[in-house]
């Protein structure tokens, strides 16, 4: 069960699509940094992802890009939750 | 034409150092009288969302140093609309009185540079 | 108490990678886990470099774990041939292209790739910046 | 499980330097007995191309470092078959026997790791 | 008239797909370092490319990467070609 | 004869831009044209580190481009600010934070972005990697 953390844009690099070939139920999945632009996927895709994993979003990423309104299937953190997810789930991957 | 300089910027901004060296050059372009234009493009039009607020110290917030281009002389402010329909972002969102363009105006504009660099 | 290796792959100044690592790290601290070594890899052992210097209103990245270091007692572990190709050398990397100067001080220390073999199985967790 | 590790290579080789320095890694781990998995994925499926032919001088062969993985005790190679489609690779193209996932295979496989490093 | 140079593969990175909304008529695309691996492309997007533009290859780049055989719709060039379209044109953009 | 500047952007050791602008620099100089200036920007100025280190059987890029200014007295101009924020530095720049080591060395000049477009104005043409 890893915890996968994107931080590329959805828009510029294969992160997102590489991710999602790798989800098993369980995982979770976590926005940072350029990462934090999947929210501006026009397709729902995010929401579509919601209805199997949790979604978690770095909320200073987020803010520091403008970004403060969150969609209800995602859960704005900081870094210290950003530390307990990684000792929840077993291993991480950095995409 | 000779010597028109356009830039475009395709890079999200902060995750990379690319944006604000981009800026940093049509700044200076700016200030040396060159004849430049700026574009935004692809992902770069998140650089110019008007709510940035950088949460790390030290960290510059680039609306504010887009909309300082034209202290710099650098007038010209080119977006692609097709870039912000893909990225749901709105006219209203943007912190600059940018031109934007169509997806023919753009080319028929990046076209009348003789000098092209790419960030 | 949770015990890490943090892997730095990404470049101090043109990612944003390496400073979500060091909040990563210093939130870590706090809640009081344990990290067994900071590795410098790959583009990261940038972070390394002493000579960066940067306009006051910036960061300054390597000031920040050489802080954080002193601070907490951290290994910040620097692969050498990683840092040698990109023009970080140690003072004895320096005598064996016979110069006197070198960019790669204490805190920071350059080592094999068999240190992170060693702070991983020692870690109960690795995570990748 | 506990101290496995997993290498996932993504990236094209030649262009940049991630795909040397993650091999690099791959036979010190072998080297020190570590239970190691390497992963060609997405773009890294071009690393396992036989013909490549470095043209120049200082840049090493990869098909050559990756055939030489098995001396370092690097034994659990594993190709995305959905990556060599997509890219129109076919299999007698390839350098090595690596073993070919299917999706739902990868998935299974990565998972089975608790130190997952990506390059 | 721009001479678009694509150094980046089109599966990684959106280069090819960027450089194909600024095309004009007259254009001319060359293929260099991981750009190449716009060959690998399976929907015969280049060779649609190539009915209205002139498709050029860095044949030294092709060869590293395992590609000797180029299909008839792209000229294989070196670096002194490489120069002198540079020359031909009155712009670049490397993508 | 057409005369260029040629801007790198990319980095030295991490990615084969800084190559590819090598051996078109080479393939230019051979065919009689002129080079008004190299200007290294962004990540292109790691390319005047002079501490890289390499196996010997890789390529030093650093080495290559002083042999090929040496041959052809070629203009390596660095953005000043751009290889500060990366560690590297002139002996005046290290005179500034009270260092006696630094890492920018002739033929390569720490310059300003001006000098870029001095250099563009020049030229018949300009080339980007």
């Amino acid at each position: 069960m890893p915890l996968h953390i994107i931080k590329q844009s959805p828009f510029d690099s294969p992160s997102l699509a590489q991710c999602k070939l790798t989800l098993s139920a369980g995982d979770a999945i976590l926005f940072i940094e350029n990462g934090i632009y999947c929210l501006n996927h026009t397709d729902s895709e995010l929401q579509k992802l919601a209805e199997n994993y949790s979604l978690y979003i770095l909320s200073p990423d987020a803010e520091t890009r403008g970004i403060s309104n969150f969609p209800d299937y995602v859960t704005a953190i900081d870094y210290e939750e950003f530390v307990k997810l990684t000792i929840e789930f077993s291993a991480s991957i950095s995409w | 034409m000779s010597n028109s300089i356009a830039i475009i910027n395709r890079s999200a901004p902060y995750g990379s150092s690319h944006a604000t060296e981009s800026l940093d050059l049509a700044m200076i372009a700016g200030t040396f009288g060159q004849d430049i234009s700026v574009y935004f493009f692809g992902d770069a039009v998140f650089q110019l969302i008007e709510q940035q607020k950088p949460q790390t110290k030290g960290v510059k917030n680039l609306s504010k140093v887009i909309k300082s281009l034209i202290f710099f002389d650098v007038e010209n402010i080119y977006v692609c609309q097709k870039s912000m329909q893909e990225r749901s972002i709105q006219l209203s969102e943007l912190c600059v009185d940018a031109t934007l363009l169509s997806n023919d105006d753009l080319k028929a504009s990046i076209n009348k540079h003789s000098r092209i660099m790419v960030f | 108490m949770t015990s890490f290796t943090l892997l730095i792959t990404s470049p101090a100044f043109d990612s944003q990678s390496s400073h979500t690592a060091y909040e990563f790290c210093s939130a870590a601290l706090k809640l009081g886990h344990k990290i067994d070594s900071i590795f410098f890899y790959h583009q990261g052992v940038t972070n390394s470099n002493n000579f960066s210097v940067h306009h006051s209103d910036e960061v300054n990245l390597h000031q920040l774990w050489k802080s954080l270091a002193t601070e907490y007692e951290l290994r910040l572990n620097v692969c050498v041939s990683a840092a040698n190709r990109r023009g970080i050398i140690t003072e004895q990397d320096a005598e064996e292209i016979d110069t006197t100067y070198y960019n790669l001080d204490k805190p920071f220390e350059s080592v094999g790739l068999g240190e992170l073999m060693t702070s991983m199985n020692a870690s109960d967790r690795l995570v990748q910046f």
